[in-house]
């Protein structure tokens, strides 16, 4: 270790955050951009399996509900790229990435939303898992990263609330809409443990950014936490538990619960999901019928700034 | 309030909270499609501010009717003829381009109109105007913006734009017709002839189309048949069969 | 016939009806809009006859099925979980060459299937089997022939037929799919085995795809949860809102 | 008169077809090739507003009759189509006349499809005012022209009595479907009117037209005996009259009815009908979409001549 490196692990090991121009090593600047990157990506891909029911929202409150959620989430995107950038990548740079393939999203928005009950279960689950990983991550060692994550916290808890009000009302409604809150919770219950990812002894990069703090518990530990805060909550609702597996174990005084079939996360990941060929389609069709649209703003603020010069 | 005046007024409260409905629906279908990111969010906030109006236009129609309707049975039960949103909020989003010159020259109608409505007889019509027009005028500085970044930028952006404006056009003059309803919302103080907010409108448009170096068509035919229900688009239904299915597919559930 | 192979027959009449139902609806939205005059007529004949057959299918269904309902209801009131078609089917039209693809990827497996089937132990399924293998060993003979001639035409062609095959490939796996259902039917020779089909496929579709001068992607990975109901695309939900709109607002008309 | 032109002449009145290879004057074949293609292209336009309820057909039966009604309306328009092509025209010559607005189709097609019984509507009224225009010309002096007009008012003769069995459905169903059966009258009957054309007084063409026999009766002849035949079954049907000029006149014999508003067909015929702009759109959408499809076919074609020359 160098004294560059040696001085810069003190900061971190004191909580000192590390800024935009200090001195970080090579690995910690690119993990972070892999890390802030893919988070971005992922609260931008996420907008599609919502935006799948904006337009068939059954209330006009619960289409409020979502489009503003919709709305901060492409807000948290905002937040994260402008992070990411502080670390030397243009959002166009990473943008890119994502649409190439080279960058990904969080497997979970791989997974369609199928009925209205998707929508609360995507509050509830998805955001619930998001947050119980994003909550630690406010004392990250990153300075714009860690202020990002506080602003994007308290929105998600909000998110998550919501999500899990609106399944309360499937869950409580008639026998439809009760199945279709069933349907939901036993379709997305192991994607959303999955977006813990694998166990941390199968992790060759967790030691390293646990000792960076750009990472604060291990997936195990923030998985369980998950199961154990969400079994209570099902069983709330009067549903069935999504596994069979799931069950109190007084002495680790934790639910056991099934591990999820993580021969089918990889092969979510390899790009065989239901939905990665559609979700990557729609993001590079935004994109790229939007690029006269960029130019055209571009080239107006140009022509702009030529008339002032012009005029001065 | 005599009863022909509270028809009237219906019919005034539907036109109102259903141009904000459809356009909010309309806004609502770009979720994650749009240009840039910055974009996503606003369209988003816009079509939020919309469907927030309609639930007070409506809220406030369903009083009206006095039926024991709510502003959801309004949205979610009524078939294309009974809707009263004028044609142009119903038209397409086409392009980027033409969704945000629909956005244009709608919002540049509606804050003349909320501006009007503020100083409504009724307290309920003033009270929404006021909330509303906030938004708007927001909405319409963004919309305008861009109409005049767009048509001001690369040759492709202006020629995108024209095309809009030139497919848009047939679509303005109906938000300046007049008919009963609004004579009787005249002549109560509720509301405005529409055909008085031509001018302020003409002007406003002028100015932001100029400065977009673009051509208002010479033509002043207008497409009409929206805002009374006696002829809308066929764009409409397929609208609606989206924004109704579920509602529809299991009757009198709580959400 | 034993309560148990009630179900299992439902079900296999389900996911033949049902394939023919939607496949039928994403051909029939082409109306007006193909490349040229004989697409049309030539796309409206096979939505027809899908659709035809759909009513013979699903007519079947609603006999075993017991409950006083008919096609319609099946057609026009159920949800997407309830439908049992393949992915394939479902899958946005896209361009022209997508939906041929998708065509005759189907009508390979399709006249196949048929062509088994016209020997089934259930007189009905074999009447109906018997008069869709003519309608289809037609749609197979046009769809062959349009892949072969967009894949062996020019540049841009080929590459947009090679991009529907590979967008479409990991959705053909799931017609060779087998559970209880094809194992309870294959028992009372009412139907075969699904994977006992696979051999003659590939052998069928290497054949034209080799024509085409396509390429076979390797993956043989498969989509799957369209015709057990568990997991449909998100497309199936749409299109149902346009399909249901109708009969879901007015309820029990006579059209 | 030439003696060319006054044989010509003699054989149109001796009811002896002119075919394709016979000598004719140009305005005859000019106006002939107006007239066919304009039929055709209103073939293939009228597909549109049909299209329009095909996804959203109430049961599978009437799918199915109303994609057989435009597979047979494609095939009209093949059949004009040819016949257009032997007066020396191709297709693509006028497909791209119609595309660019200097050839027209039945201005009927510009107004919009909007409830279910408008699809009955279509049939009853506009199929019917076809045929009203139609069985006359099975008599036309040219030949391919009378033979396809044979053939065409075969079918169209079908999808009238179909057109009326929908709507008569309606008429007799809920009353929100007789409101819709009332509703799609209403908007129907005056365009339905115009499809005959204004008075002959007004038309400069008709004289030259009737002498040639491409026009057989007169506008208001054919408009007369369509509101004579349909103002009874409008009466069958329950429906209330859609205009309060609609009364019988004993003395002639026939309806007395109310002029339509002509100056809405001239604005109509001008683009400005309700769907002028979306229906050319959709037309010029598909053509433009399906280049690379003609394109690929053809060369395909190129392709296995030359191979088959090759092997030869």
């Amino acid at each position: 270790m160098t004294d560059q490196e040696r001085e810069f692990q003190d900061k971190i090991d004191r909580d000192i955050k590390i800024e935009p121009k200090d001195w970080m090593p090579d690995d910690y600047r690119a993990t972070l951009i892999r890390q802030i990157g893919q988070h971005a990506h992922s609260e931008i891909v996420g907008q599609l399996p919502e935006g799948n029911w904006i337009t068939r929202a059954p209330t006009l409150e619960r289409k409020a509900i979502l489009l503003a959620k919709v709305q901060d989430e492409a807000g948290h995107g905002l937040y994260l790229y402008c992070a990411a950038e502080t670390l030397g990548v243009t959002r166009d740079e990473i943008t890119e990435m994502l649409l190439d393939g080279r960058m990904k999203y969080s497997s979970i928005f791989n997974y369609p939303t199928l009925n209205w009950a998707d929508i609360g279960a995507v509050g509830w689950l998805v955001d619930g898992a998001a947050i119980m990983n994003q909550v630690p991550l406010q004392r990250t060692s990153y300075g714009p990263y860690s202020r990002a994550m506080i602003r994007i916290c308290k929105e998600e808890s909000f998110h998550q609330r919501q999500g899990y009000d609106a399944i309360r009302k499937m869950a409580e409604g008639s026998p439809e809409q009760k199945k279709m809150a069933q349907d939901a919770l036993n379709r997305l219950w192991f994607p959303s443990l999955m977006m813990f990812g694998p166990s941390d002894k199968d992790s060759v990069h967790s030691a390293q950014s646990m000792a960076w703090k750009i990472k604060i518990n291990t997936n195990d530990e923030l998985r369980q936490k998950f199961v154990d805060q969400t079994v209570p909550q099902i069983e709330f609702l009067g549903l069935d538990l999504p596994d069979p597996g799931i069950k109190w174990n007084e002495e680790r005084g934790h639910y056991d619960y099934t591990d999820p079939d993580w021969s089918e996360f990889f092969n979510v990941i390899k790009g065989n999901g239901p939905c990665n060929v559609d979700r990557l389609a729609a993001r590079n069709k935004a994109w790229d019928d939007g690029e006269w649209v960029r130019d055209g703003l571009l080239e107006h603020a140009r022509k702009k700034a030529a008339r002032k010069h012009a005029a001065e | 309030m005599a009863e022909v005046d509270k028809q009237a007024l219906l019919q005034f409260l539907l036109r109102m909270g259903d141009n904000t409905l459809i356009l909010g629906h309309r806004v609502s279908e770009w979720c994650g499609h749009s240009p840039v990111l910055e974009e996503d969010i606003a369209l988003a906030n816009t079509a939020l501010d919309l469907i927030g109006q309609t639930q007070l236009w409506l809220g406030y129609a369903a009083e009206v009717q006095g039926e024991g309707k709510t502003a959801d049975d309004i949205a979610f039960l009524r078939d294309a003829w009974d809707f009263r949103n004028v044609l142009l909020v119903e038209m397409p989003n086409g392009d980027f381009g033409q969704t945000l010159m629909r956005q244009f020259l709608f919002d540049a109608w509606h804050s003349i109109m909320l501006g009007r409505l503020m100083k409504s007889s009724d307290k309920t019509v003033a009270e929404i105007a006021e909330k509303a027009s906030k938004e708007v005028a927001y909405h319409l500085e963004r919309s305008a913006d861009t109409v005049v970044g767009l048509g001001d930028g690369t040759e492709e952006s202006h020629s995108r734009m024209q095309a809009a404006l030139d497919y848009l056009w047939p679509y303005v003059g109906e938000m300046f017709e007049s008919d009963d309803v609004d004579d009787a919302m005249a002549a109560a103080g509720i509301s405005v002839d529409p055909a008085s907010l031509r001018e302020d409108y003409d002007a406003l448009v002028c100015k932001i189309l100029s400065d977009a170096t673009l051509t208002i068509p010479e033509s002043r035919f207008a497409h009409k048949g929206g805002r009374t229900g006696y002829m809308h688009t066929e764009h409409l239904g397929h609208l609606l069969a989206t924004m109704q299915w579920l509602p529809r597919a299991y009757p009198g559930c709580q959400w």
